[in-house]
């Protein structure tokens, strides 16, 4: 029993979204889940955050879509997704048989799509919408929502007004400032908000002188990021009253701590699942082991312990 | 079903195939009692963050009673140096095996392989022995044709093409390919190598009408089919090389 | 004889400062460049650029001040340096007496303080003024100039308005639109641009649960950086007619010919000095013997390649 | 003048002195010739970006006829534990001498460690000899006094603490410094350990007025002098750790 093994310390509640350890899965980087099933126990799994779904189905990008970088890799996976409708029909049963919550991640071209999906997906099975607001907004020349807090606090919106579902916003560090777009966010009516996304970046195949991604430029994920993501959820867990999801580079217990003395009540393995699998599910044990060794009675005692007092 | 596994397989040889080819034995029970031909493995070579993925290396061999699997490959860049590094005793944690092979129904097939893509089929033309199987393989020069040694056995008949014509007929594969497929009577084509290799020899086939296997490589983050780096256009569905392939039938591949 | 040695081949003219090669040393990383004399022969780097100068000594950050992360580190040393009248003084002289030209980084608290500080750097000995944006403008809340496209504009005319030297501008990473501000410098009449300076990044220590830090947060740099580095060289390449400097995690030449066809002109070499003092001289060899492999005449052919046509 | 030299250093033996701490040598003929007591190196555990930069690790000692350099190093980290790991014959790049070390006057020195600041310690204690040396080390337990072994040959006297009592007296150096200082005669105090201990026997060597060195830690990127990652505050200026020091006389250091 999932209850017995973790002793109910490292359980966390999101916004209204209970979950048994505090740890998801970074959405993209786990597949719906039951790809991993081999390897790990998903009911010992916080929660499943699911690639990245859009109304439409969508074929992704062109090209190479990914190749490690320092420390990191990048990718342009581009959203390639078979559909909120495929979704429903065929993935959501199969994860409804598991006993674990399932946050769907959202994307959209403009508000009201974001705001279609949310009513599509307000069904039981899905525990939570994780708006991904790293996309392009095409009323806006394709500046990306997550880069603009009016545009940001629209789709926001648009989720909310569609949802009973607990609503996290996921915010893109390739901004000025972080805490301006996660202020936007909490007044536009976010439950909680999970960062980082990637970082812009690209690299160069000097034999064939060309970008080597088909899309020229893709997301930067992985431990090379992890100061990066640590930094912004220092700040935001400052400014902000929402719980936060912290994500970025983590590979094992001990990166998890830093996010969670950051401000994070929550954490997500994104590029380690491809590293170790088993990592989601094992990464609670040394987490339990820190509790254990520095004398805290539970996760939540620990949130936030490194912000200025 | 097949269960995919994770080990810290115990390294138990190497050796030198060439001057930057190697062949690498692991003692990896779990794998080697299941790995199928055309299945590949991802391999991490570095418990740091820097190579940070794993790699994926074709199944070249298994040896189930012996938990032996075996792995052939370039040393090409960081990775593959440091597994090049390792030695007799190391344990490196292998996944796999991974996607899903060669349909193995072929009653007369013929193997066409170049460069690295002839690692998995050293496993297939053994699966397919006692039963006569036929190879063809192109190579730059006679150096890269270390091959042979390893088909000798495996193989009825190695049919042989260089670039500059220091072993065998000159050009590439299709220099003879056209050739073999008239007189052969091959029921199967199952082909493994550089991307224009492939496009060439599905193009013979399809003309001489013979079905072709292909088994195609792209960049993997997870190898599990949960990242996407890998997929392609398949018939009226995405395909992802990592989990429908790495080995396909030529005509459910419409983009790659 | 450097002429011989290089064949001209690797010679580049940055908005008037001549260089035999195109590598420069990244401001911070190399002290005074005097200091790697026992490792390389200062006189065949093609620039040195000097640790950031201020108008006054600093004493720089208290706590630590450095930590690695994956594939980098983090500093917050804070611009400790012996102030203006230090460096003229005493390092400019022993600079002089190297036949290498000197780029000084400056710093400061007020347009006006840069501006001083560049009229005082208008003496024989400096080849260019490098103006270091990335420090808090205490007019406006301690916000970076860097992070406003109106404050860089105000620190670089004053620069501009102060000396006669090639003025290099550069540009901070911590924006939502690098070409923006690429473009505000270019307009306020920089000579040249040089990208990026450090990410901004944190680390915890878990066990005592502070940050690593004195300074709390600190600049991210090395190769795990390099990406976004790259990416953003690409973008502003595309936007400037001023010729750029990359640099980012260059640990070799094959990481600064990805510089190159990206559009810079010239590159700097940073972090990778600590891991090897030789490298802003050893990195030409194989830049070399990437222009033999491809057949190209010199390094002028090869920049820029990479964009799009 | 002193030239600082990068090397490929070759690894010729490595020694467990305890659990976590090794004794590593290496043939490094240009650093160990030139080496003094209180010098450090700079230790390049991996060719990857990850671990990235160099590690600054005492020398502990040289034999310049043989061109050896010893360091001793405790198992703490990702670079150190990639060092242990390291067999004879590998190639580490070092960079070396660095910094400077102690002044080397005293006529009746007393050397007072702990930890891994025992190391130099070691060095500094060889080049004193055959002059009458003493040493006062201090550790948590017995287990830790490893140290005994080597400082045997080189010390005149040994004087012990232990936090538990389990050798020597009990208590933190402090509990025999006094003690000694007013018997012992000493004109020079050596100290290389942990920050609150330096502090302390600083304090405790000015109240009896003997001159002290001391030979600091901080986290060094460059090791050259380039980066300021180090740097404390002096008396009317600011020193480097790496270049001005490590090695320092207590009244130097205004503020670390
Ligand atoms: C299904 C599959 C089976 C393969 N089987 C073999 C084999 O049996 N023998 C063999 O020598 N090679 C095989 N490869 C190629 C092998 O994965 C790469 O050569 C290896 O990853 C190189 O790693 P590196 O760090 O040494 O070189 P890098 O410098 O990282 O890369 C060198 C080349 O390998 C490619 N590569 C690197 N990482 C990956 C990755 N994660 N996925 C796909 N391509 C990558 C790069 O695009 C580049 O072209 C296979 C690839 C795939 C996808
Ligand atoms: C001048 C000097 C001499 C030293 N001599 C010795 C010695 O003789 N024997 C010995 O065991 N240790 C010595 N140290 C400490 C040694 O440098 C660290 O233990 C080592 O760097 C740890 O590296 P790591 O990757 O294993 O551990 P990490 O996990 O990186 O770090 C473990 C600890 O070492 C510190 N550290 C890591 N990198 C550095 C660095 N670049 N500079 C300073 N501190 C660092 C960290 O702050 C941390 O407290 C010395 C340090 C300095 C500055
Ligand atoms: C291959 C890949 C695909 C991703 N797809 C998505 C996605 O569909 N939606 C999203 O919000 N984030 C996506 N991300 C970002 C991750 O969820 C995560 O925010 C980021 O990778 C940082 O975490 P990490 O460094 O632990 O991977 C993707 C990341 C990777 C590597
Ligand atoms: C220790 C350190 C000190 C630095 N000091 C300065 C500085 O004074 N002025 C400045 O403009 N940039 C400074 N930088 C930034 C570098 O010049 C460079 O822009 C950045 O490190 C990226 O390059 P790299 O990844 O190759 O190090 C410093 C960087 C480091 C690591
Ligand atoms: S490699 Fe991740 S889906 Fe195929
Ligand atoms: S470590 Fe760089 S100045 Fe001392």
């Amino acid at each position: 029993m999932v209850k017995a093994l973790y002793d109910n310390r490292l359980a966390v509640d999101i916004a209204g979204l209970k979950m048994k350890t505090p740890v998801t899965t970074a959405s993209g980087t786990f597949g719906f889940g039951l790809e991993f099933q081999d390897f790990l126990d998903l009911e010992k799994v916080g929660a499943v955050t699911v690639k990245g779904t859009t109304l439409e189905p969508r074929a992704g990008n062109k090209g190479q879509r990914a190749v490690e970088t320092p420390s990191g890799m990048l990718n342009c996976v581009g959203l390639e997704n078979p559909g909120s409708d495929y979704f429903i029909e065929h993935t959501l049963p199969e994860l409804k048989k598991i006993d674990v919550p399932v946050i769907v991640n959202i994307a959209g071209s403009t508000p009201e799509e974001y705001g279609e999906l949310a009513k599509k997906l307000d069904i039981e099975g899905v525990h939570a919408i994780e708006i991904n607001i790293s996309c392009p907004n095409v009323k806006h020349g394709g500046i990306a929502f997550g880069t603009c807090p009016e545009s940001a606090a629209e789709v926001v919106r648009a989720v909310k007004a569609n949802t009973g579902k607990p609503v996290i916003t996921k915010l893109s560090p390739n901004v000025t400032d972080i805490v301006e777009m996660a202020l936007a966010a909490q007044e536009a009516g976010t439950d909680a908000l999970s960062l980082i996304n990637t970082l812009i970046g690209m690299k160069i195949d000097i034999d064939r002188r060309k970008p080597v991604l088909g899309n020229v430029m893709g997301g930067l994920s992985g431990p090379a990021v992890r100061p990066v993501a640590v930094r912004m959820v220092y700040q935001v867990a400052q400014k902000v009253n929402v719980p936060i999801i912290g994500m970025g580079g983590i590979m094992n217990a001990e990166d998890a701590i830093e996010f969670f003395l950051a401000g994070a009540s929550a954490v997500a393995v994104g590029t380690a699942n491809f590293c170790d699998p088993r990592l989601a599910e094992t990464i609670c044990q040394g987490m339990l082991s820190y509790l254990d060794r520095h004398e805290f009675k539970n996760i939540q005692e620990i949130i936030g312990l490194a912000l200025p007092k | 079903m097949l269960t995919k596994v994770i080990v810290d397989a115990k390294v138990i040889g190497q050796k030198m195939l060439s001057q930057d080819v190697r062949q690498i034995d692991f003692l990896a029970p779990e794998i080697a009692r299941q790995a199928l031909p055309g299945q590949f493995v991802n391999v991490q070579t570095s418990t740091h963050t820097a190579p940070l993925l794993r790699r994926p290396l074709g199944v070249a061999n298994v040896d189930p009673e012996k938990g032996v699997l075996t792995l052939i490959y370039r040393i090409i860049g960081e990775a593959t140096h440091i597994l090049a590094d390792a030695c007799t005793g190391d344990r490196i944690s292998i996944i796999g095996p991974l996607g899903h092979g060669f349909d193995l129904q072929a009653k007369k097939p013929l193997l066409i392989g170049g460069g690295l893509g002839l690692a998995p089929l050293v496993y297939l033309a053994k699966n397919f022995c006692p039963n006569p199987v036929e190879i063809l393989m192109g190579g730059r020069t006679k150096k890269e044709l270390f091959w042979m040694d390893i088909f000798e056995d495996l193989c009825e008949a190695i049919h042989i093409t260089t670039d500059d014509g220091s072993l065998g007929a000159e050009g590439t594969v299709l220099a003879l390919l056209p050739e073999l497929l008239q007189k052969g009577g091959y029921d199967c084509i199952y082909v493994c190598g550089p991307e224009p290799m492939m496009k060439a020899v599905v193009e013979v086939a399809a003309k001489f009408e013979v079905p072709c296997q292909i088994s195609l490589e792209k960049y993997m983050a997870c190898g599990l089919g949960a990242c996407l780096s890998c997929s392609c256009g398949g018939v009226h569905k995405r395909l992802k090389v990592c989990t429908d392939g790495p080995v396909f039938w030529a005509q459910e591949v419409k983009e790659w």
